[in-house]
């Protein structure tokens, strides 16, 4: 670390630039950029793509997607905490299995809730 | 001594205002005549005690009671106990006795009003608290007695709130009570901080070793109570609007019991007065103010409540003076008290008598004449006006030309102004009530033929009557062998008395005597002699039309506490809404370099306050960097 | 290279997820800046265990990880549904509770 | 490189949280499984029995205390039951509220005002996820004032907090002000937790270790970066005050409080504060107590900033949930002095108020869903006058309530205040007591201006009316007020045992 001088003055340069970069961006994109205001602007994802086949109700995405981007998002995580303990196995032994038997078992409940109440069925 | 019957001189009045408010409309029957008698029992208990003290030697006397632990976090104990000593008796008797006196007549004066039992639920009530209040062996009891004669106060002033001003006069008394209040618990605090205990015995054993700087800041803080509490300059202003509660509770709240506890409590804490001089001073000096504060207002008030409130804001100016001079005047301070317990709560009985007899009018100036129509009121109200006015015999004469005695050989020119203050006071107390009573009952009729001017019923008359007793004989009574100091010494320690005097009792009588007749006479020749007028006169000089107004004090509260709270309040939400918005705008500007900008980046709530959020963490880090640099 | 410069890396993430949050109207890109947040907070326990030499820093990304995505999906729940009343994901126009 | 070996848990010192946790994890089965009919019941009785056995192996070790409980991530000691018991208490009564089901939404899911929700409406079906979402807030309630290391204090901070964003969203009325709420909620919760992380990373780098009681080794030994340590306490400090809603970090309290269904916010509000001051206390008083000069002085000003700023605004509210709210701002800066105070008599303090003002807070909101016209619950002060001529007995009640929060003699917000600045003064920070009483008297204005309001002025003829409480919400009621009137007058019991029992182990 910075050993002379005044330690905050690292701090306060970093967030001086994050400040400038920020104010940066934003004044550049009101140069450059055109002011039309534009729906789109507020839409989530704004890449430009009319989203398509408009849903029943008029809105652009199915909630099924978030839906279903959100237990992929939920149930894959959980893995991580399975390779720590894949690695020290052997030497947590009989109690690092039953502790992971229940991590399990508790994911698995809410994959049944998630079952039961219809989460996975796209229709 | 210990005793175990001093919880029910409280529990009875508690209980029946609990099974009033239980009962609801079930006990509208009888509640009335339940509350009375449970007051009246309460009474008995105190005349009970009071002939157990008689019998005993003067060290004695006091008895105390503990109740259970109340509060004990670390070091700090406080039971919630009980004392009963030769000043908190003077209190009970006049509480439970001038109490049940005013339930009686109430039953009489509420007897139309449907909400009677409510109204008796709250006086036992009040009975109770103000018993807790002078029974309380430590300040923090007092403190919840405090609280509860200040939320009786509130409830009861506030009993016809059908009409907004009433309400408004409730609100009023209730602020300038919090402040008061809040001076208690400071000086309690302070009083724990510097001696790590709040009972009034520890206190006192403890207030030699404190500093006199604490215990000048505990005195000033319970001044700031008293003030508040007892209307007291510069807190005052709540009590004539506090009148437009119904009568009864003018007469024993609003004259002759809580508005006292200011005096009670400054008298109870003589230790820490007496080894404070300066608060002592202050306490003198707020006396003499009020005193004439209160009696110039009460010269013009036309309202009949009114001017008998300002009368008792002046008339405990006397009993603060008393008890800021020491231990000269503590005895004759709570003297004062007493007899203005009596002859101050049977003129607001008269007075209530005649509202109840011409149709609850209170301008005086559509009285007149009343004499014929209703002789004992006229009586009762006669005599309780010659004891205010301090003609010899009667009660005033002896407790109020102790006070301006004492005020005289307080010594240099502090006794000089306190005493001529106090004079002055009399000779103004003599013309303002002469004025009432001319007004009232004097002269001729000035009202028109709807009202049916008549006497009250035995039940309102009795107690005026037993009152305007009283008024008569209790200053020659306690007086008499000096009865009454002699009984308080061992509260309040005492100087023998006339040493080194300015003044003989003798001339001090004689001047304030002369003032008297000055007063009265001018009062004569002004409202007897001449005409009154039925409507207000409008070319009258500055000072009436300043006394009218209450010397400003409205005004001046309103432009010194109201105005800036009310700006601080609208500043700060204003802060909330505006200018924290207005700084996120302002940084969208600064970032979109744009005033066009401003209008595409719309700012919402959710971003200003996480606007807050960062900026609160900039001033964090800014904060400790300064701190530690 | 010194460990230094990671910190320095975090801190500007931080800074600009900060500002982001702050500054831009879609809820969505509103969550994001804090999840960048967070990694920057990640980041930053990294290179500290990587300072100290010891893995507790580590331990505690992993839980971020999945404390972060639980909160991925509880947030994105309650903008989709705020989406689905409103027909807009702008975080100004949420503003009926105020004052 | 470290050897591993295998931990060894405690499992009765952890019991009360594991009980909880399974509940939750129970409820969840039968929101899978069970039919919709037997839901409610089956929901209803399994939480409160939870929240019972957890309370009873609280009791049942209240004199043990491990720092090992959990290899070191919590600290199972007096303080740490203390702060449990108070949570668990508060849940029960608020999981009696939330029971009372007219105030969810059914399909949570579902567009306000489409087919949809109306349907579901008339199914007269009731929403039962609320229950498991409570006891896993509950559970993060119970870990958070017992956490250890900063690990322990995030995962339990999210876990607290994550299911409450989602309930704030579920008032069956005025359901765009709730999401709006949530939201709201989710996004500052969500970005004062970064900052609490962040915090948390550079205390980490500070002192090379997540343990508290590391933090307070390197604080005492005077070894790392002063300037780690500071932004450390300063971020952490953030996130934590952002949870207590001191200010300036408060915005978001009047929001949520308003827009959350009624009994949500009684449970949030009461629940939170205690488990938040709960950590607040351990870190302040164990991590950081050492270092008291760096913090105590902004801890001072944002105390007395928050205790007028909260009284001040309280006075200009016309809404009755958002007075609470500042109502409750003020009383997050009374209790700031008791974490100031940094000494016994300041903890014990701080715990006892923790306990009346969280009982009191459920009693107010219980009320509060009590008033309704037809169209739901009446928050507008206005609408409220006269409520005590129409219904004196809820009028009394939540009058006595409100002089709780007040500091009124013989209730308990009295001994509470009183003991906390008496704390506060012990330790010698005057300023903070005299602000601390000035804004007490502030505070009391509003709060009897509402007293005034329900029993002095002349009732609007506009529908509004007590509605006669369910069996539940009447229990949770009078209990409340049982409580706060016993504490104000017998409060030496619990004082007693609080003092008894309030350490920290180290």
């Amino acid at each position: 670390m910075n050993s002379t001088g005044n330690p905050y003055v690292p701090i306060l340069v970093i967030g001086a630039i994050g400040f400038g970069f920020a104010a940066f961006s934003l004044v550049a994109a009101a140069i450059t950029g055109p002011k039309r205001y534009n729906r789109a602007k507020a839409d989530p994802y704004e890449c430009g793509i009319e989203p398509s086949p408009q849903a029943a109700e008029g809105g652009r995405f199915p909630v099924k997607y978030f839906l279903t981007a959100m237990l992929f998002i939920i149930f894959d995580i959980e893995i991580v905490f399975l390779y720590p303990w894949a690695v020290t196995f052997d030497k947590l032994g009989v109690f690092g299995l039953v502790e992971m038997s229940i991590f399990i078992a508790t994911v698995f409940v809410a994959y049944a809730y998630v079952w039961r109440r219809g989460g996975l069925e796209w229709d | 001594m210990t005793s175990n019957s001093l919880v029910y001189l409280i529990a009875l009045p508690l209980f029946g205002s609990a099974v009033l408010l239980l009962a609801g409309r079930r006990s509208d029957r009888w509640g009335h005549l339940l509350a009375t008698a449970l007051s009246a029992g309460s009474f008995g208990i105190g005349l009970m005690q009071f002939s157990q003290m008689l019998s005993r030697s003067n060290e004695q006397r006091a008895v105390s009671q503990k109740l259970f632990s109340w509060i004990s976090v670390g070091s700090f104990e406080v039971d919630a106990g009980l004392m009963l000593d030769q000043l908190s008796i003077c209190f009970v008797l006049l509480i439970t006795g001038v109490g049940t006196l005013i339930h009686i007549y109430s039953i009489a004066y509420m007897s139309h009003d449907h909400d009677r039992r409510r109204f008796f639920a709250f006086l036992n009530f009040f009975i109770a608290a103000m018993l807790l209040l002078v029974l309380g062996d430590s300040y923090l009891n007092l403190y919840v007695g405090w609280e509860g004669v200040g939320l009786a106060s509130y409830l009861l002033i506030g009993f016809w709130n059908q009409k907004p001003t009433y309400a408004t006069a409730a609100k009023k008394a209730f602020i300038a009570n919090r402040v008061g209040d809040m001076g208690l618990s400071l000086a309690i605090m302070i009083a724990f901080a510097t001696l790590g205990t709040v009972s009034f015995a520890g206190v006192k054993e403890h207030a030699s070793q404190a500093s006199t700087g604490a215990l000048t800041a505990i005195g000033i803080m319970l001044l700031v109570a008293a003030t508040g509490k007892s209307a007291q300059f510069p807190l005052q202003s709540w009590l004539g609007d506090a009148m437009a509660g119904p009568t009864p509770v003018s007469a024993l709240i609003h004259a002759a019991t809580m508005v006292t506890a200011g005096v009670y409590l400054i008298t109870r804490s003589n230790f820490i007065f007496d080894a404070a001089p300066t608060a002592q001073l202050c306490v003198a000096i707020i006396g003499a103010i009020t005193l004439l504060f209160g009696a110039v207002i009460g010269m013009a008030k036309d309202d009949i409540k009114k001017a008998l409130a300002a009368s008792t804001m002046s008339q405990i100016g006397y009993m603060v003076l008393g008890a800021g001079l020491g231990p000269a005047g503590y005895a004759f301070a709570i003297m004062h008290l007493l007899t203005h317990g009596f002859f101050k709560a049977g003129m607001f009985l008269g007075a209530g008598s005649v509202m109840h007899g011409m149709d609850d009018e209170v301008n005086m100036r559509r009285y007149g004449g009343l004499s014929k129509f209703m002789p004992i009121t006229f009586a009762t109200f006669g005599l309780g006006y010659l004891a205010i006015i301090g003609v010899p015999p009667f009660a005033g004469f002896y407790s109020k030309d102790k006070i301006i005695e004492v005020a005289f050989n307080a010594g240099g020119i502090k006794g000089i102004t306190l005493g001529v203050a106090a004079l002055l006071g009399a000779a103004i107390t003599a013309f303002y009530m002469t004025r009432v009573v001319i007004l009232t009952f004097a002269g001729s009729k000035r009202w028109d033929d709807k009202a049916h001017p008549h006497e009250s019923p035995f039940l309102m008359w009795g107690p005026m009557a037993l009152l305007a007793l009283g008024s008569v004989t209790s200053g020659f009574l306690f007086t008499h062998g000096d009865a009454l100091r002699n009984w308080l010494a061992p509260v309040v320690e005492q100087i023998p008395a006339h040493e080194g005097e300015l003044l003989s009792p003798m001339i001090v009588s004689i001047l304030a005597l002369v003032l008297v007749v000055l007063g009265v006479s001018l009062a004569v020749i002004k409202y007897f002699l001449n005409e009154v007028p039925e409507t207000v006169p409008e070319n009258v000089t500055i000072f009436t039309k300043l006394a009218r107004r209450d010397l400003l004090q409205d005004a001046f509260n309103e432009a010194a506490f109201m105005r800036p709270g009310q700006s601080l309040t609208r500043a700060l939400v204003k802060t909330d809404v505006a200018v924290i918005d207005g700084a996120v705008r302002g940084i969208a500007r600064l970032a979109s370099g744009s005033g066009k900008a401003l209008r595409t980046t719309q700012t919402g709530f959710v971003r200003s306050y996480a606007m807050w959020i960062l900026l609160g963490a900039i001033a964090l880090i800014a904060a400790i960097w300064m701190v530690t640099l | 290279m010194n460990a230094a410069n990671y910190l320095y890396v975090s801190a500007l993430l931080f800074t600009i997820g900060a500002i982001g949050v702050v500054v831009r109207r879609n809820a969505i890109v509103v969550f994001m800046c804090v999840e960048l947040m967070l990694n920057a907070a990640n980041l930053a326990f990294v290179t500290f265990a990587r300072i100290n030499g010891n893995l507790e820093g580590q331990v505690v990304a992993f839980f971020t990880m999945v404390v972060a995505a639980c909160e991925v999906v509880v947030g994105l729940a309650i903008i989709v549904t705020i989406y689905r009343s409103r027909r807009s994901a702008s975080v100004d126009d949420a503003s009926l509770l105020k004052r | 490189m470290s050897i591993f070996t295998a931990p060894v848990l405690n499992y009765s010192l952890l019991a009360p949280i594991l009980i909880v946790l399974a509940g939750a994890v129970l409820g969840v089965m039968i929101e899978a499984f069970a039919s919709k009919a037997i839901r409610p019941v089956a929901q209803l009785s399994l939480t409160l029995g939870t929240l019972i056995l957890a309370i009873a192996q609280v009791w049942r070790i209240r004199h043990q205390s491990s720092l090992t409980a959990a290899m070191g991530s919590v600290a199972i000691d007096g303080a740490a039951i203390l702060m449990q018991g108070a949570v668990l208490v508060i849940a029960i009564l608020g999981v009696l509220l939330i029971a009372d089901q007219e105030q969810f939404t059914v399909l949570a899911a579902a567009v306000p005002g489409s087919e949809e929700e109306r349907e579901s409406l008339e199914s007269g079906q009731k929403l039962t996820e609320v229950y498991p979402l409570t006891l896993f807030a509950v559970a993060g309630m119970l870990v958070f004032p017992v956490s250890n290391d900063l690990i322990s204090l995030f995962v339990a901070l999210e876990m607290l907090s994550l299911p409450l964003y989602l309930m704030a969203g579920l008032s069956r009325r005025r359901r765009l002000l709730s999401q709006e709420a949530a939201l709201k909620y989710f996004l500052l919760g969500a970005f004062s937790s970064a900052f609490f992380l962040f915090g948390a990373a550079y205390l980490y780098g500070y002192s090379g270790s997540v343990s508290l009681a590391g933090i307070r080794d390197s604080v005492v030994g005077g070894s790392g970066n002063d300037v780690f340590f500071l932004i450390g306490i300063a971020f952490l400090s953030i996130g934590l005050l952002f949870k207590v809603g001191a200010v300036p970090f408060h915005a978001w309290t009047p929001d949520v409080y308003q827009g959350a269904p009624t009994p949500v916010t009684a449970f949030m509000a009461a629940a939170t504060k205690v488990a938040a001051f709960g950590a607040m206390l351990r870190i302040f008083y164990t991590a950081f107590a050492n270092a008291y000069w760096d913090w105590r002085p902004l801890m001072t000003v944002i105390a007395i900033i928050t205790m007028l700023f909260g009284s001040f605004v309280a006075i200009a509210q016309r809404d009755i949930k958002r007075m609470l709210a500042y109502s409750s701002i003020a009383h997050a800066g009374f209790l700031l002095a008791g974490v100031i105070a940094l000494n016994k008599a300041g903890l014990d303090a701080s715990i006892f108020y923790l306990f009346a003002y969280g009982i009191a807070t459920v009693g107010a909101f219980a009320i509060v869903t009590l008033v309704r016209d037809s169209t739901g619950e009446v928050t507008d002060l206005k609408r409220w006058a006269g409520l005590g001529k129409r219904s004196p007995f809820a009028a009394s009640l939540f009058a006595t309530f409100l002089l709780a929060f007040a500091g009124i003699p013989l209730t308990s917000g009295f001994i509470g205040k009183f003991s906390i600045f008496s704390a506060a003064y012990e330790s010698g920070n005057k300023a903070i007591v005299v602000v601390g009483v000035l804004s007490s008297a502030i505070a009391a204005y509003f709060y009897i201006r509402v007293i005034v309001l329900m029993f002095f002025t002349d009732p609007a003829d506009d529908g509004t009316s007590v509605v006669i409480p369910s069996m539940l919400t009447r229990i949770t009621v009078i209990a409340a007020f049982i409580i706060t009137i016993f504490l104000g007058v017998f409060p030496a019991p619990l004082l007693n045992f609080i003092t008894s029992l309030a350490y920290f182990i180290r």
